[in-house]
Formats: structure tokens, C-alpha cells, sequence
């Protein structure tokens, strides 16, 4: 696969978005303007941008309660996303529900839970009325690696087997579900369960953007033409703890380092200058960031909180 | 007027829905091929739309739910069967964290169309995990409409506003309700949400009873009529969420008692909620204690010595009432 | 392995003693004696045998919705299993729960559940007290081909994995889930969900009571040595309906008709017939086991029906 | 005495019966080695009984609680941690149709010691996935005792009781109590279930109120007390299964007057449980229609300015107490 200039220049643009979005919503939570809890997929933005990215404005997904990198990539308006993490009227779900469930509609978002599993069942549900009103569209459902130990994946995993349904189940595994390492809630690798169920499924390596790109697009184009489930899982990591207040003792020092080192944003500047992109061209799309940043900011502390109407009630 | 049974009743709600639009379909566990239904109330329906529309599914209860969900995001109009309203237990964070919430969750962006149906309620000996009557449980979630029709003619109206809500519905079926005949008008009708009816006028006491015991209020009220000379009103609410509490509100004004018969367990029961409003908005209306005749709260038995102890049978309710009226077989309430 | 005529001879009478208390069952079903839904396994006698016997008793089982055979294998009193059938005080659950879900303590079987796919977690539970408690004990964990779709099922098979625990998760494969062929609901065998889990798996004609016994006590032998999980799949089927009263219209005529021809306890006989033993042993055997019945019927119709008693309120 | 936290005593109280009986063992996720809980709650237990006792566990609720349950049917006394109540939903069928009625299904065969630790309530912020408050759920499923501690010493004393009653307990734990110290003494002491607690006397107003409540109720009373001279007796019946109707009672003799008070959504919360049990019970001795206080209707909004609005806050319960006894600010009830 060639990877023109442009699209990488678009593919960092995307990773550093969310990179700054995620970073202005820690800043926010350490500030204690953001209410609950986040979770930010800061180390994992290649996953993010590489696996949603293949996806067309037809397509849809089901992105994690860690999927802010998913709904922006999918779409979603910075201004409105921000708004909706710090609760106000202005945000995509009217500021009721935070970061962990953000829906958006428009952009075929169709709502992270916060229950975990809990987006598998719904997944066949999407796949079977994409099936049925025989729409071109196909589904991307995230998940962690931890989640996959949930019974409800492999109940999907059996329907859209058996039903054809055009849903690509694409794990985001950053090696740890809270304090716990994969494999010691596992000794079967994620998309092993898949393949069991008679699907296409790679593997990719989560810090290159490339290749997660590569191959997710590889398995939407059979996926929109043969109508068959898929898996891609994409080995990341997360640089921060589960939360945004997690101190981590659980994970190696070493271990730390040697994914920070794999940076996925600097891995893909590095790889541009080398191709011979100029610093300031890299420089230019940080700063155009930051100025999205900066007006997201001012968008969403600017905004409204709602209004309590009785009609909310049921 | 035709008489169909409450089964049929179903059936036809649904294969007229189907008629008029191709987003409603029929998902659940031998609804279709092999089957119809546990109960037969899809007879007919795999033959007519085909396995696309009626479909039949792995035993997987929380996916058959999710299949719902996410058909309802996508804007179809699914009707979800759990063969036993008991089952509900396997996919439950899907009603409580899901279904009962999205529509809020998501700024209103979405307004599912989902209907479930549970048939629950006592079968004779069915046992502690075919048995229940959970609607009590359910009325503690936010965010669910909670429907139990009592008849045929109830059953088919109600399942029609359902289909198209636009919000989620939990719809109760009474397993003994299925065989029985009740007059149906051939033309569409609807019913609407959160309008109670008055099954039988009177002004002694007010039973509001739901589902089954519908059946079980007009059979009491009549040898209570005949034995004791007491005129009962029953209300039959047809939904518990939204309630018409307006309705029963007018008759315990002109009653001044209130008893309220579930099948559910008492403890939690919708009855519970019932006495709640009505000593809140009712209190001066009231000369008498609200009453609950429910269940008892055990699981239900399966032998018939410990059911028709466990669950509330007409002989118990007579009982019950006449106790709570003061009065004895023969004794008439005028006295 | 060789099998001794005592041995055969005994598994023929536990075969039949099966069949016929459950014609009874069906017989007192029919009368309108048993209330509520009762599941018969006549026609899947060799798998409830061959795969109960292995047991020692200080083993545990949990058995399925249709359990009567794998509960008297594992020692059951048929008089009060009957009794509770029947709803008696005498029964093994003072007569409350009846055929579906009935726990027999003194036997070691820790009840079968109404809902399909509870018994998996419940498993867990069980391995993971034999474990701690450094118990020699093995658990066997019974379910339907249609139950193993539910998500329930490879949760167990992971925590089961994971913590090493001495559990054997026997299939009873009669093809069909109500009305529901498995194949209509799953690709995958039964037993090669198993298998993704690193555990030893076999299948085994689950007519031939010689072939469940030997393979199943294969197993035994090495979960209760390793203390790792292992599972067999039995090929069986029921030769009435799903529960005493369903026409089965979905199943083919041709179908039934050969798989009663491999009745297993028509096979068991013929083949002892052939072995030279006398058709009077066998006729001897069942007019033992005609008395039991006979007595079991006596016992349980004679018992009294149990009382409600205030304090089963909670 | 001293104080500890609410964590703290049941920390201890895990500690302690770990020690002294070794079929007590903690299973849920992020308990031990990595997370100590994700509130912290079994720091140190880790360390003290090692990964045989206190088990992390993969994500997967079903089996988690089944672990629990199989291992009590076996005899021993496992502590079974969801994580947040919220995700109870993903193994609802295992308290549903198992825990709550294998006693009694077993033909009392199997007396079951399991406890059920589920961190409910506001965190403030933490949404509708991570914010409920589903007693109001649970009372309706016959077979279970349900216990509310409402600080460290209830904490520490409910909780042992619960670990060695052959009964199951869901023990419901509440995100804003964990950081709050009272007295606990450092010898042995038991609280029995079903008995209630007068946490201050009062003769103008019963309040029962349950977990984070009673705090608030506590708080409320005081602003009463001091701007409009209202005595509030309040009463936190400790477990709302088996409840303490008597307590409840004695109170409604001498005040005439009943408010209930809990954080679940107001329809089919426990306050319509003793708001029933009140009108069928203690019909003569109310002056006032029953009231309760509670959530709204609707799933626990994120955003600061909405939560409020749907949970009780003392703002609004001061309000809404002084609505129902017809007072102003500043006009004090004897006037
Ligand atoms: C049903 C359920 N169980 C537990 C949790 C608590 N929880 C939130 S995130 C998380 C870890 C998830 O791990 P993984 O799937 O690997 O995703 P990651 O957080 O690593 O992105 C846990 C246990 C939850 N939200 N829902
Ligand atoms: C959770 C749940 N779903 C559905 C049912 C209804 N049901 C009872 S038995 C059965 C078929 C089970 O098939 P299988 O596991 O193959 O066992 P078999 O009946 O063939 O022995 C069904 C669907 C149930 N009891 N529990
Ligand atoms: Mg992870
Ligand atoms: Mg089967």
C-alpha cells in the first residue's frame, strides 16, 4: 500500500488532535472542571486514527468508554465533544452524560457504554438492520482487551458469524483492563476468539499508524463487498493510568519506557522528516491544532450548563 | 363483536404492524421455524414474512435483546421475545444500563422503537424460574414504558402503540391469559399510553388489578356482589408506567378503600407503589387502609399445595377483602 | 479397555432403570399427576451413563433442565427424586421445585438450574472450592448442545483455564435446542470451543454407553491427577419431545426413525446377547428394575403434599 | 473511640473473619494485586492472604458472581465484589434466579453465605453507568437481605454479620461514605439484621433515610432543627430486608408524621415499600399524607447542574420537608 504525502500529513493531523484534545481534558480534570471519570487513550492514537479512518461518513461505529480518539476520527466536533466531557447544553448529548457516552448521531456514532461488553449484543443489532435494509454500510465495534473476556463478545461473535453481518469487531489492546494484565485474565490472545468463529482477522501493530491503516482497510473493503464479520487487533498502549487520577504501580517502570519510546505521533514525524516533509510543514499542522484546541476550550467552558425540564423525567 | 384469543390478539398486532412497515420485525428464541413461538403466538408469521423478519436465534439472551437495541438505532422497529419474562434475568444490564436509557443518554438524538415481550405469570406448576411476575422490579428502572394488557382486546390495541412509541416497552404477556377469548373489533383501534380503564364500575372499593388478575378482581367482585352485597370498582391500570393515577384517584374518591392485586411478590410490588401515591395524593379520600394482595414473597413453588398458597388465587382474595372489609360469607356490607 | 460382563450389566440396569422412571414420569405427566414442564432424556440413556458412572461420590455434578438421568446415575433415591416430581414433601426439595430443578446434597449434586447457561458460573465456583479446599473431588458441569451459545459458556471455559480447576463440561449433544437445530445456531462444534481453551477434548457416540463410559473415564482419570478442565461431547438424541408435551414437527420423520434405531439400550442388549449372556438375566434385570418403579410410584403418589409455612417468606 | 474510615471498617471486617475462617475469600475484579480495590477498599489484603484469597478475577461479571455462588454451595463463604453496582445487570439472572432462591429451592438443603459488596450511589459526576442506587430494585426479589451502611461503624458491623449468615446479602456500599471516619470500637461487636437504629430523636417528624442518606438526613434535621424548631427523629433501619416495621412504627405513633429518604429514583424505591407498609400498618396514627423523597425519574445525568436536580440534596430536602409541613423559612412548627 502507498501512502501519499497528504495522507499521512492528514493522519498525523488526526493523531495530534486527539493528542491535544485528550491533553486539554486532563488539564480540564486536573483543574476539576470535568465531573466523573475519564478515559484517555493518550499512546493509542494510532489505533484510533489508523483503524477508523478506512471508515466512509456511511459507516458506523460503537466506540469504547475510552473513545474519544474514535468519535473524533469518526467526526466529531471538537467544540461539541468538549462541551459534552465538561457538561454543557452545547455538547453532543446535551451535556448529560460526560465522556464516557457520547453518542453522535450525525456522524453515525451510535454511543459508547459504560458498561463494558455491553457494545457486542448491540453490534449485531446494527449489523442485522444494516443487513436487512440492505445498506452498503458496515460497522466498526470497539472494544478492549479486557472486555473481550466478557461472554457477550463471543455471543457476537457467533451471530454475525451465522447471521453474515458486516461488522468489523476491532480491539484496541493496550495490555492492561485497569490493574490487570491481559494475561492474566487470558491465555488466549483476543483475536484468536474470532478466528474461531470463521472470520478474517490481523493483526496490527498499534504505535504505527500505517500499519493499523493498512490493514484496516484491507478488511473494510472485503467486509463492505462479502457482507462477513472481520477482527483487527491493534497492540497499543496507554501512556496514562485507566483514569485520569490512576498512579499505575501495577505497570513495570521499564515497560513505560519502552512504549513511550514508540510514541505513535513522534514514530509517524520522525518517518515524515526522514521522507523529507519539512519541520515547519509538521509545525504548521500542531499549531492549526492548537488553535482548534484553544477554540474548543473557550467553545465548551463558554457554553451553558443545562436546565433540569420535568419532561426529562419517565 | 369476533372473539379471538389474547394469543391471536398478538399475532394479529403484529402482522398488521408487519403489513404496514417493513422495519418491524420479530426476534427471539424458536419464534419461527421450528416452534412459533413457546406459546404459539407466532404461528403463522415465519410463513407469511420469512426467516428475514422472523427470526429465530441462538440461545443467547443478551445478544437476542442487543439485536433489538442496536435494529432500534438504526431505526428499525424490532419486537424482542424472551421465551420466559424469568429469562430477563441473562440480559438485564441491557434493560437497565441500555434500553431504559439511551433516549436520555444521548441528548434525545435517538428514540427507540423496541418492544420486548415477556410472558410471565404462573402456569400451573411452572415453577420458580417460568413463573415470575417481575413487573415490580422493573418499575424501579427510569426510562421504560411497562405495559400489561389483560385481555385480547387490550393485548392487540396496546401492542400496536407499542411498536411505534418511539420509546422502549416492556411488554408483559400472562401465560394464562393466552387461550382466552375476548371480543375484538376488526378494525384497527389504538390504545394509548397511560390511560387506565374502568373494568367494572362500583363504589364500595376499588380494586386496581393488572394483567391476570383482571380475570381474578371480576370473578371476586362478583361473588363479593353476590355473597356480601359489595360493589366493587375495578380499575385496570393496562399500563404501571406511565400510570393513570388520575383514574384511580376519581374512583378511590368515591370509594374511599383501595386494594390493589398484583401476582408480582408484595414486597417492591407494583401495589407498593400504588399505596405510596395514593397515601401521598389520596390521604383525605382514604377512610380505610390502602391494602396490597400479592404474592407472597418466596419464589413460586412448583407443586400446587405451596402455588395456591403463594400466589394470590380467587379463594384468597374473597378472603382477604372480606377480612378487609370487616365482614364474614353471608355478612352483607350495608349491615 | 475392557468392560466386564458385571459392568456391562450393571450400566444395562442403570440404563434402564432411567427409561423406565421416566416413562413413568411421562406416563404420571400425562395423567396431569406432574404439574408444570418436565424434560425427558429417553433416547440419551448411554450419555447420562457412560458419563455419570465414571463419577466417584465424592464427585460433584451439576446436572441440565433435563437431568433425571445424570441425577439417578449420581445416586439419586428415584423414590424421592420422583416424590419431588410429583410434589411431595418426601421429595429431595420437599416436593417445592419438582423435575427441572432438583438438588440432591447427599449425592453431591449441587442442583440443576431452570435458566440454560446459569450452571457455568456456578461451576466456576464449585472448581474453585475443590481447589482452595484441596479437595480430591472433580466436578462435572452437564449442558445442551444450544446452551453452549450462551455467553456464560466460555466465560467458565477462561476462569476454568486460567485457575486450573478440576472441572469436566459434559455436552449432551441431541442436535436440537427446542426446536432448533444446532447447526442453525452454530458453526463451530461444541467441543472445539472447548478446545480454544487449551483443555482436553473427545467426542463420543452418545448411543454407545461403552464409548461415553471409556472416554469420559479417560477423563476423569486426568482431571482428577492434573487438576485441569477437560470436556466430552456426546452425540445423542432424545427420542420424545422437548418437554413432555411438544408434537417436535421439526424434526424430519427419516431422522427420529434412525436415531431410534441406535436406542442404546436396544444396542447394550444385543450386544450382551451376543457376549452369550442369557436374555433371562436381562429379563431379570428389568423385572428388578419394574419393582423399583413400581415402588417409587407407590412411595411418591402415597407421600403427603408439603404445607406453606410462614417462614419460607424472606 | 476511635475513628476509622468507612473503608477502613470494612477492610477490617474482611480482615478479621478472613482470619478467623478460612472459607471466607474475596473475589472480584482489581481486588488484589494490581488496583486493591477501585476504591481502595482492600489495600493490605493482598498482601495479608494472597492471590488464594483475594482473587482478581478477568472482566466478566457473570462469572465472577458465579464463582461466588458455586463456592458457597460448597460450603465456603465467599465476599463477591462488583466493582460499581451499575454493572450488577451484567449477572442480574445469578441473584435473580439463583442466589435469591437456591435456599429455598433446595428444599433448605443449602444455606448459602455469600455476600454481595456493590459500591452504589453519586460519586458526583460519575453518570449514569457508575451512579445508581438499585435497592429499590432488589426488595422486590423475595430471598435476599438487603444492608445499607451508613457509616463506619454499621460498615464494619453489618459486614460481618452478613459473612456467616447462611442467608445472601447483597451489601450495598455508597462512593461518598468510604472517606468518612466514626467511632469503631477495636473489640468484637455484631449488629443483627433486621434491626434499625434511632440516629436522633425527635417527636415532630420521622425521617427514615438509608446509606448516604442518613447523613444528609442528619444535616437536614439540624437545619430544621435551628431555623424552624422542628424535632426530626431520624431512623436508619440499616437493612431494608427484613425491615424494622416495628421501629418504624413506635416513631409514626409519636410524630404522626413519616418522610422517607433514599437516593434511588422515588417509583418503586424502598420509600414506596414503607410508605405501603405505613398506610396498611400505622394508617391511624398518620396526621399527614406519607412522603417521600428521592431521585428523579431519570438515569443519573453527568453534568453537575442536572445531578443535583435529580438526587436529593439537603437544599432540596429542606425544601421539600418544609413544603410538606407547611412552613417557611424562619417560621418555626410550634407556631
Ligand atoms: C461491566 C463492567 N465491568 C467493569 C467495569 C469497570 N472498568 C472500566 S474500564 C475497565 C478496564 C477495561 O479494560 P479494557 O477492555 O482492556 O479497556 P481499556 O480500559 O484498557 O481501554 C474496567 C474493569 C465496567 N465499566 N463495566
Ligand atoms: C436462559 C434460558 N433460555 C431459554 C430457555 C428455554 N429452554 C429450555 S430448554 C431449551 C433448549 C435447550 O437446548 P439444549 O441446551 O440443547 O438442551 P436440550 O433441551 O436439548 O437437552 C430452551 C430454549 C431457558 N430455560 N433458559
Ligand atoms: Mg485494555
Ligand atoms: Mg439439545
Amino acid at each position: 500500500m502507498e501512502f501519499s504525502k497528504a495522507l499521512l500529513l492528514d493522519m498525523l493531523e488526526k493523531m495530534v488532535l486527539i493528542r491535544r484534545f485528550e491533553e486539554k481534558v486532563y488539564q480540564l480534570a486536573t483543574r476539576g472542571v470535568v465531573h466523573g471519570s475519564v478515559h484517555l487513550c493518550i499512546g493509542e492514537e494510532a489505533a484510533s486514527v489508523g483503524s477508523t479512518m478506512p471508515l466512509e461518513k456511511k459507516d458506523y461505529i460503537l466506540p469504547t468508554h475510552r473513545g474519544h480518539g474514535q468519535g473524533l476520527q469518526k467526526g466529531a466536533d471538537p467544540n461539541r465533544l468538549l462541551a459534552e466531557i465538561v457538561g454543557r447544553k452545547e455538547g453532543l448529548c446535551k451535556g448529560r452524560v460526560g465522556s464516557m457516552h457520547f453518542f453522535d448521531k450525525d456522524n453515525n456514532n451510535l454511543g459508547a457504554q459504560g458498561i463494558l461488553g455491553a457494545q457486542f449484543p448491540i453490534a449485531v443489532g446494527v449489523g442485522l438492520a444494516i443487513k436487512l435494509k440492505k445498506m452498503d454500510s458496515i460497522l466498526a465495534c470497539y472494544f478492549g482487551d479486557g472486555t473481550s473476556n466478557q461472554g457477550t463478545f463471543f455471543e457476537a461473535l457467533n451471530f454475525a458469524d451465522m447471521w453474515d453481518l458486516p461488522i468489523i469487531f476491532v480491539c484496541i489492546n493496550n495490555l492492561y483492563g485497569m490493574g490487570t494484565h491481559y494475561e492474566d485474565t487470558c491465555n488466549i490472545k483476543v483475536h484468536q476468539k474470532a478466528k474461531l468463529y470463521n472470520m478474517e482477522v490481523k493483526t496490527a501493530d498499534g504505535t504505527d499508524v500505517k500499519d493499523v491503516y493498512k490493514k484496516m482497510s484491507g478488511l473494510v473493503k472485503k467486509v463492505r463487498k462479502e457482507r462477513r464479520p472481520a477482527m483487527i487487533e491493534c497492540y497499543t498502549y496507554r501512556f496514562l493510568g485507566h483514569s485520569a487520577f490512576d498512579n499505575r504501580p501495577y505497570r513495570p517502570k521499564e515497560e513505560v519506557k519502552e512504549w513511550k519510546s514508540k510514541d505513535p505521533i513522534k514514530r509517524l514525524e520522525a518517518e515524515l522528516v526522514q521522507q523529507g516533509i519539512k519541520e515547519e510543514e509538521i509545525e504548521k499542522i500542531k499549531d492549526k491544532i492548537e488553535e482548534i484546541i484553544k477554540g474548543s476550550e473557550e467553545f465548551a467552558l463558554g457554553a451553558d450548563f443545562p436546565i433540569f425540564d420535568p419532561s426529562m423525567e419517565t | 363483536m369476533r372473539e379471538i384469543t389474547y394469543g391471536e390478539a398478538l399475532r394479529e398486532a403484529m402482522a398488521e404492524e408487519m403489513r404496514k412497515d417493513e422495519d418491524v420485525i420479530l426476534i427471539g428464541e424458536d419464534v419461527g421455524k421450528g416452534y412459533r413461538g413457546c406459546f404459539g403466538v407466532s404461528t403463522g408469521l415465519f410463513e407469511e414474512f420469512g426467516p428475514e423478519r422472523i427470526i429465530d436465534t441462538p440461545i443467547s439472551e443478551n445478544t437476542i435483546l442487543g439485536s433489538g437495541i442496536g435494529a432500534s438505532l438504526m431505526g428499525m422497529k424490532p419486537i424482542v421475545e424472551i421465551m420466559f419474562a424469568d429469562f430477563i434475568g441473562v440480559c438485564f444490564d441491557g434493560i437497565l444500563n441500555q434500553v431504559s436509557k439511551i433516549n436520555f443518554m444521548s441528548g434525545d438524538q435517538f428514540n427507540l422503537n423496541l418492544v420486548i415481550r415477556l410472558p410471565g405469570g404462573s402456569g400451573g406448576g411452572t415453577g420458580p424460574h417460568h413463573s415470575q411476575c417481575l413487573e415490580g422490579i422493573f418499575q424501579s428502572i427510569p426510562g421504560l414504558n411497562i405495559v400489561l394488557p389483560s385481555n385480547a382486546y387490550e393485548a392487540k390495541g396496546l401492542l400496536k402503540t407499542s411498536i411505534s412509541l418511539g420509546k422502549p416497552v416492556l411488554f408483559f404477556e400472562h401465560k394464562k391469559l393466552y387461550k382466552l377469548k375476548s371480543g375484538v373489533p376488526e378494525q384497527e383501534y389504538a390504545i394509548p399510553m397511560g390511560k387506565g380503564r374502568i373494568v367494572q364500575e362500583g363504589d364500595d372499593l376499588t380494586i386496581v388489578a393488572v394483567s391476570y388478575m383482571v380475570e381474578v378482581a371480576k370473578k371476586v367482585s362478583e361473588q363479593l356482589k353476590k355473597e356480601n352485597g359489595v360493589n366493587i370498582e375495578v380499575i385496570d391500570p393496562r399500563t404501571v408506567v406511565p400510570l393513570d393515577t388520575e383514574l384511580i384517584g376519581n374512583s378511590v374518591e368515591k370509594t374511599s378503600k383501595l386494594v390493589i392485586l398484583e401476582e408480582g411478590p408484595l414486597r417492591g410490588g407494583i401495589g407498593a407503589e400504588v399505596a405510596a401515591i395514593a397515601s401521598e395524593k389520596f390521604f383525605d379520600f382514604l377512610d380505610y387502609p390502602v391494602k396490597r394482595i400479592a404474592s407472597k414473597n418466596t419464589p413460586i413453588p412448583m407443586t400446587p399445595s405451596l402455588e395456591k398458597e403463594v400466589i394470590p388465587t380467587p379463594e384468597r382474595v374473597v378472603e382477604e377483602i372480606r377480612d378487609f372489609l370487616g365482614l364474614k360469607k353471608g355478612l352483607l356490607i350495608k349491615d
